[in-house]
């Protein structure tokens, strides 16, 4: 039990950002959003709510209510192992799995996710990677992955390594596509300042705070 | 003929609709008391039965100025009496080859079956019918088309009817 | 008809065995299939949790490049074994395909690389291939060493069936079943089918990802399966290749063969070891079908 | 065309009022605009505005101005004609005018309600208000005519809806037909054993109910029998009931069992309607022993005699009134009533929709309707609550909201679900001393005596989760799970999940409208709602009529409702139906079709048209007739008339051209 650090439950109209459930509403997959009626289901069905701090069903509610701060450095949206239990049962066809997703990119975006925890560090090299190759090299993100989160696990993963490259099931060879300028080229094409003209109002598509 | 394809973004249609009473004069009002807001350009005339519907109403409203008419009725086998609905249907067909012989797009006349509970479906198809009509632009009729629509036989004065059902004092 | 083959990264990696085992069934119904030329990762979970929008656009190259491939035939049916990519596949399919404003973004992307995509891509898996285009006497008729007495687990992992599931029952899939009965197997009943084996938490935070994997391992063991069959390489690696971790944090009862249900149906189809992979499971299967006739050396060459 | 002579005396005097409707209309439309336009108007003499034009003073206006000779005819703009047309009408007619001197604006429901622009808003509205008095200037003084009603009323479904409204009916002195599908009647209320939130038993105050409607003189009782074909118009409904054969005549039975005991089955094979499946009958049975009537009925799909024809049917021999008879057919009534109560009541959601609930692969997850007969000291275990190994349950679990409140299922509250929960609760746990737990969304107890009802239950340490069950599963995590279900859900009010193990679950499903609810619409002409239930009139106004005069609604099959509400509903609908055979007459509204001899051209186009055979031929005159009485008004003829000889009245070709040119022309 974390012990009692003067902290106040107490929640201000001022302090809460009135504009964060509808830009998250306003991802594709987000529409349902405000349908919730905090029945539970999808904490219920979810095989991880029993380690989050934030039950997915409070994720929902603090999202509405906007508390961004929270929502954003929480841990839960990055257990979501996104396996869409809840998206499937929600009585209310609400989308979870996908505002989990939208509150990810924005936390990646804005720097707020839980500093050395091992998920979105996982992400952005996993992204760097593709970038770049156009392939993932698992092994490779898994190496940047302990460096930058705990070198000491490496040691702990060489027995499985080794196992693995002796069964040829890793191999340090780089994995990249043939014609990864052409890959580059879609891919700028959707940064904001690299969009064809007349597209910058459609940003929002697809991604939250871009 | 009128200005096909030019989408046409500040033009408001003015569209006359004949709804029936049963049914979709009914999802009509429960759209309304569902508050379901929808385009203001369709205005709707009451007939008992889309039965009643006589291609002529269609010409005239067309002649009077409307860029379109959407005739709504119960769903085949839901008509108040019975089959007014199918003998609708059958008119709408034959009046849609005249239209095109005459040069008017036959999208700018639309027939609908949408029961009375189907109160989105009013505020769907109203919508859309509006959005098609507004993309087809204004309904202009050629002077000889005008001469033929005003050459059909219009009803003769009202003359006192016989004393049956209704009776006039 | 023909098909194209998109591997993904894990394919060709952890995966290998999957990769190897489904040519190799592919092969034996004589099933044509050629992998789709310079794929790109499929931008699934890590990926979109950065950027949706390029995780749309990957998968949209893919569909060119498959469309390209294809020629000028109406449809490209891409086989796509790893459930991840299953899914992100399919996902950037239908929302490319229900939101305007995406499509119009990676349509634009597409065309500054000079490719572009026309819908006529189809996203399959072998499961629905298997059992729904094809007749499943032939299939049975091609069984030379079934698998009598093998108890199966049949596992499907969260991706294939959810959210999209258009080719089996949601919440009691039954493809795989079909198959392994087919392979005479005898396919025990267990209600984890379709419940997450932790995914890629098994690596980031074990102790909450293996617990995820644990509880699949102790529930098929108590079901009397000899065999977990999976139909994803992530699902394989982390019930396979943590069960010793998963031993020391939860107490033993975890461990059992987990192998691919193409390596599965390789056997029964009278595949050899080394043509399936079997080689590279960490936890042999320990399990000969019996010969059930004799055929002509090319059949059983192992 | 060029507005003819008018036959009323002088040219027409149009009086034009604009109705607020309190903020409903002026928020959208702006009014004084509207009045302004109004004036502007050919034949316009008065044109004003008022908050609710449909209250006294509003009506007066009208009146008023019709006695001081402003105005012979009236335009309200205000809201749907189906509203209040009959309002003005009485408002005109008592100011000395001519009721159908008169048309509506319906600047409501079709203009203020549904947009959002005031601008356009209010010009839409003067375009119908054009249009309306474009049309009412041509309009022709006109007298309604009006047929005698026949005074017998049908009623049916003879469950608690039907059986009330029958009763009462009958004790006004009414005949009463009571049609009923079932062998029996009784409905669902006579399958529960205790009733909420008064827990007084269920057959204690239903089955005296149901042998009053046995021995009402005034009653005739088909069971086992449905509507099949209905005709006519309110007031006189020609209607066909096919009762199927028992194959037991029911004149004859007394209901003494001895058949069954004879019958070749020794043992009860055929799964058992009235216990929903949870015990067995024979071929030959009696539904329960309060059944009315109390007749034996044969199964035909199970007697072996009516399948083979080989049995030796010591049923018959057992019968010492020679009451049965396999040579019994299917009979057609006809009958002729004034008005119809529709009572065909619900059915309850089929839980097996719902994978992860379990219904049907776990024994021990039962239907809240299971659970009804498990308590009830009439039903298959005589009131023990027990496990299929006959043990009893030392933990429940009852799920609320199965199939309800989802948009994968049924979106709307069942409304009773969660007080029958708690009914079952106590009876659970008053016959087993178990624990239970009441997994809910949100408790509704919206009721007199519901509320405290649920604090008795909190009294009673029931559990109550507030957590829609995710899963229903049979894996255990820890030991004391072994052999249990597993019940998963969110303890929404303490945000944690929890897994709690229990011996039986009931799933409390919602209610939905009978299978075969469009069938029987389509044969009374009525609507139905997206999800089936059939729509009345208006909400608040007319919650019991239908679109279809001299058809009413009762109890459930018009949506979810309680027994209180279903009796009081019962109620409402007999004293509308009596209202109507009371009053002796109807009124037709004489929007009836006519022809003008001079211009019929004896075409016979519309003789074949019209489907209540209103329009015939006279050979001596070589021109189409139209018989007022058999026209109902639907103006299909007219429209067909080439020579524009056959008129409708109230919609006149001219009438509707002109409102054609109202509506478009000056906006």
């Amino acid at each position: 039990m974390e012990k009692w650090q003067g902290w106040r439950k107490m929640r201000y109209e001022a302090d809460l950002d009135h504009d964060f459930a509808s830009e998250i509403a306003s991802i594709p997959g987000g529409e349902q959003l405000y349908s919730c009626i905090q029945c539970g289901t999808c904490s219920g069905m979810c095989p991880l709510s029993q380690h989050m701090d934030y039950t997915p069903r409070q994720l929902i509610a603090m999202i509405r209510a906007g508390l961004k701060g929270e929502v954003l450095s929480s841990y839960t949206t990055w257990l979501c192992a996104s396996c869409y239990s809840c998206t499937v049962e929600c009585p209310k066809e609400i989308k979870l799995t996908d505002i989990m997703y939208a509150a990810k990119r924005l936390a990646i975006r804005e720097k707020v996710y839980p500093k050395r925890f091992p998920i979105p560090v996982l992400a952005e090299e996993f992204f760097r990677c593709v970038e770049s190759h156009g392939r993932n090299s698992e092994i490779w993100v898994l190496l940047k992955l302990f460096l930058r989160t705990n070198p000491l696990k490496m040691f702990k993963m060489m027995g499985l390594g080794f196992k693995l490259w002796r069964t040829g099931r890793i191999s340090p060879k780089r994995e990249r596509i043939e014609r990864r300028g052409e890959l580059k080229a879609v891919l700028k094409a959707l940064e904001k300042e690299h969009m064809v003209k007349g597209r910058e109002e459609l940003a929002g598509a697809g991604e939250v705070g871009s | 003929m009128s200005e096909t394809g030019s989408a046409n973004d500040t033009f408001e249609p003015r569209i006359v609709a004949f709804f029936c009473n049963w049914c979709t004069y009914t999802a009509a009002d429960l759209a309304g008391t569902a508050r379901m807001s929808y385009a203001p350009n369709v205005r709707v005339v009451r007939i008992m039965c889309s039965g009643r519907l006589d291609p002529q109403f269609v010409l005239t409203a067309l002649r009077q100025g409307a860029d379109g008419v959407l005739i709504g009725g119960c769903h085949p086998g839901d008509c108040h009496y019975q089959a007014g609905n199918y003998k609708a249907r059958r008119r709408f067909t034959l009046l849609q080859r005249y239209l095109e012989e005459m040069g008017i797009e036959p999208e700018r006349v639309r027939l609908e079956w949408i029961a009375a509970s189907e109160g989105d479906k009013v505020q769907r198809v109203i919508n859309d019918m509006t959005a098609t009509v507004r993309r087809l632009g204004p309904l202009h009729l050629e002077p000889d088309i005008i001469r033929q629509i005003d050459a059909m036989p219009a009803p003769e004065p009202e003359p006192a009817p016989v004393a049956q059902g209704g009776t006039h004092e | 008809m023909s098909y194209l083959y998109y591997p993904g990264c894990s394919l060709k990696s952890t995966g290998r065995a999957f990769e190897e085992s489904m040519l190799a069934v592919f092969r034996a119904l004589d099933i044509p299939l050629r992998e789709l030329d310079d794929w790109n990762c499929c931008g699934a979970t890590a990926y979109m949790s950065v950027s949706e929008l390029k995780a749309f656009a990957l998968c949209a190259r893919n569909f060119a490049l498959a469309e390209a491939q294809n020629g000028d035939d109406d449809r490209a049916d891409i086989v796509v074994p790893c459930a991840a990519c299953y899914l992100g596949l399919n996902k950037a399919k239908r929302y490319l395909d229900e939101h305007p404003d995406i499509r119009r973004l990676v349509d634009d992307a597409l065309a500054a690389g000079g490719l572009s995509y026309h819908d006529h891509t189809f996203i399959r898996h072998p499961l629905d291939v298997l059992v729904n285009d094809f007749d499943p006497d032939k299939i049975r008729t091609s069984v030379v060493r079934p698998l009598a007495g093998l108890k199966v687990a049949c596992y499907y992992g969260c991706q294939i069936v959810r959210p999209y599931a258009d080719f089996d029952e949601q919440h009691d899939p039954q493809t795989m079943d079909k198959l392994m009965r087919l392979m005479g197997a005898e396919v025990v009943d267990w209600p984890l089918k379709t419940r997450c084996c932790g995914g890629s938490l098994t690596g980031t935070v074990q102790e909450v990802g293996q617990q995820l994997s644990y509880i699949l391992l102790r529930e098929a063991k108590r079901r009397g399966a000899d065999v977990i069959a999976t139909a994803c390489p992530l699902c394989q690696f982390n019930l396979e290749c943590y069960q010793k971790q998963i031993g020391r944090r939860f107490g033993n009862g975890a461990s059992i063969p987990v192998a691919y249900f193409t390596q599965l149906m390789g056997l029964a189809l009278g595949r050899s070891d080394r043509e399936l992979g079997m080689q590279r499971l960490f936890v042999p299967l320990g399990f000969k079908p019996p010969v059930k006739e004799v055929v002509g050396g090319e059949h059983v060459s192992a | 065309m060029s507005a003819p002579e008018n036959k009323t005396n002088g040219t027409p005097r149009v009086g034009v009022y604009v109705c607020h409707c309190g903020i409903n209309i002026s928020a959208r439309v702006d009014i004084t605009a509207a009045v302004e336009f109004a004036r502007t108007l050919p034949y316009v003499t008065v044109a004003t505005e008022y908050k609710f034009m449909c209250s006294d003073p509003g009506q007066e206006m009208i009146q008023e101005d019709i006695r001081s000779g402003k105005i012979d005819r009236a335009v309200v703009a205000s809201c749907s004609p189906l509203m209040h047309e009959a309002t003005f009408r009485r408002a005109i007619t008592a100011g000395g005018g001519n009721p159908f001197l008169f048309q509506m604006a319906n600047i409501r429901e079709h203009v203020s309600w549904v947009t959002l622009d005031k601008a356009a808003g209010t010009e839409k509205a003067k375009a119908l208000i054009a249009a309306a008095v474009e049309r009412v200037r041509l309009h022709q003084p006109l007298t309604r005519t009006s047929v005698p009603v026949n005074p017998d009323v049908l009623i049916v479904g003879g469950g608690i809806a039907g059986i009330h409204a029958a009763l009462t009916i009958a004790d006004a002195g009414r005949k009463v037909y009571l049609v009923e599908r079932e062998p029996t009647i009784g409905g669902h209320m006579a399958k529960f054993d205790k009733t909420f939130p008064t827990l007084d038993c269920s057959a204690c105050i239903l089955t005296p109910k149901m042998s009053a409607v046995r021995a009402h003189p005034n009653i005739t009782l088909w069971t086992y029998s449905e509507v099949s074909g209905v005709d006519g118009f309110v007031g006189n409904f020609k209607v066909t009931v096919k009762r199927k054969p028992r194959y037991v005549d029911e004149e004859l039975c007394v209901g003494c069992y001895e058949c069954i005991d004879a019958c070749v089955y020794k043992k009860a094979r055929v799964s058992d309607e009235f216990n929903v499946g949870l015990s067995k009958r024979k071929p030959i049975y009696i539904p329960f022993p309060q059944a009315t009537p109390l007749v034996a009925v044969i199964d035909p799909a199970h007697c072996s005699e009516i399948k083979t024809g080989k049995c030796k049917k010591p049923c018959v021999d057992a019968c010492e009134r020679g009451a049965i008879n396999f040579d019994q057919k299917d009979e057609f009534k006809e009958i002729e009533v004034g008005a119809i109560i529709i009572a065909t009541g619900f059915k309850t959601f089929d839980a097996a929709r719902i994978h992860r609930y379990g219904y049907g692969r776990f024994d021990n997850v039962y239907t809240s309707l299971e659970v009804e007969r498990l308590v009830n000291a009439a039903g298959p275990t005589g009131g023990e609550v027990t496990l299929s190994n006959g043990d009893k349950p030392k933990s429940v679990a009852i799920i609320h909201c199965v199939g309800s409140r989802d948009n994968r299922t049924n979106k709307y509250c069942s409304r009773v679900c969660c007080m029958y929960s708690l009914k079952l609760a106590h009876l659970i746990k008053e016959r087993t001393e178990a624990e239970v737990y009441n997994f809910y969304i949100d408790m509704r107890t919206p009721g007199k005596g519901y509320e405290e009802f649920y604090d008795r239950l909190l009294q009673d340490n029931v559990h109550f989760i507030r957590g829609r069950v995710a899963e229903v599963s049979d894996w255990a995590m820890i030991p004391e799970e072994e052999g249990k279900l597993v019940i998963r859900a969110e303890d929404t009010l303490v945000g944690a999940v929890r897994r709690i193990p229990v011996d039986m679950v009931v799933l409390s499903v919602g209610l939905e409208a009978q299978a075969d609810a469009d069938d029987v619409r389509r044969l009374f002409n009525i609507s139905c709602s997206r999800e089936g239930w059939y729509l009345e009139r208006h909400p608040k106004l007319a919650p019991v009529s239908t679109f279809t005069d001299g058809v009413f609604l009762a109890g459930a099959c018009q949506g979810p409702k309680d027994i209180p509400d279903s009796v009081a509903q019962a109620g409402a609908a007999a004293a509308e139906a009596l209202i109507l055979v009371d009053r002796g007459k109807v009124e037709l509204e004489p929007n009836t079709a006519y022809v003008n001899e001079e211009l019929c051209s004896g075409c016979r186009t519309c003789v074949g048209l019209c489907p209540y055979g209103a329009v015939g031929f006279n050979d001596g005159k070589e021109t189409a007739t139209v018989n007022g009485a058999l026209c109902k008004g639907c103006g299909t003829c007219v429209a067909a008339c080439p020579s524009g000889a056959l008129q409708q009245n109230l919609f006149t070709d001219e009438q509707i051209l002109n409102e054609i040119k109202g509506v478009i022309s000056y906006v």
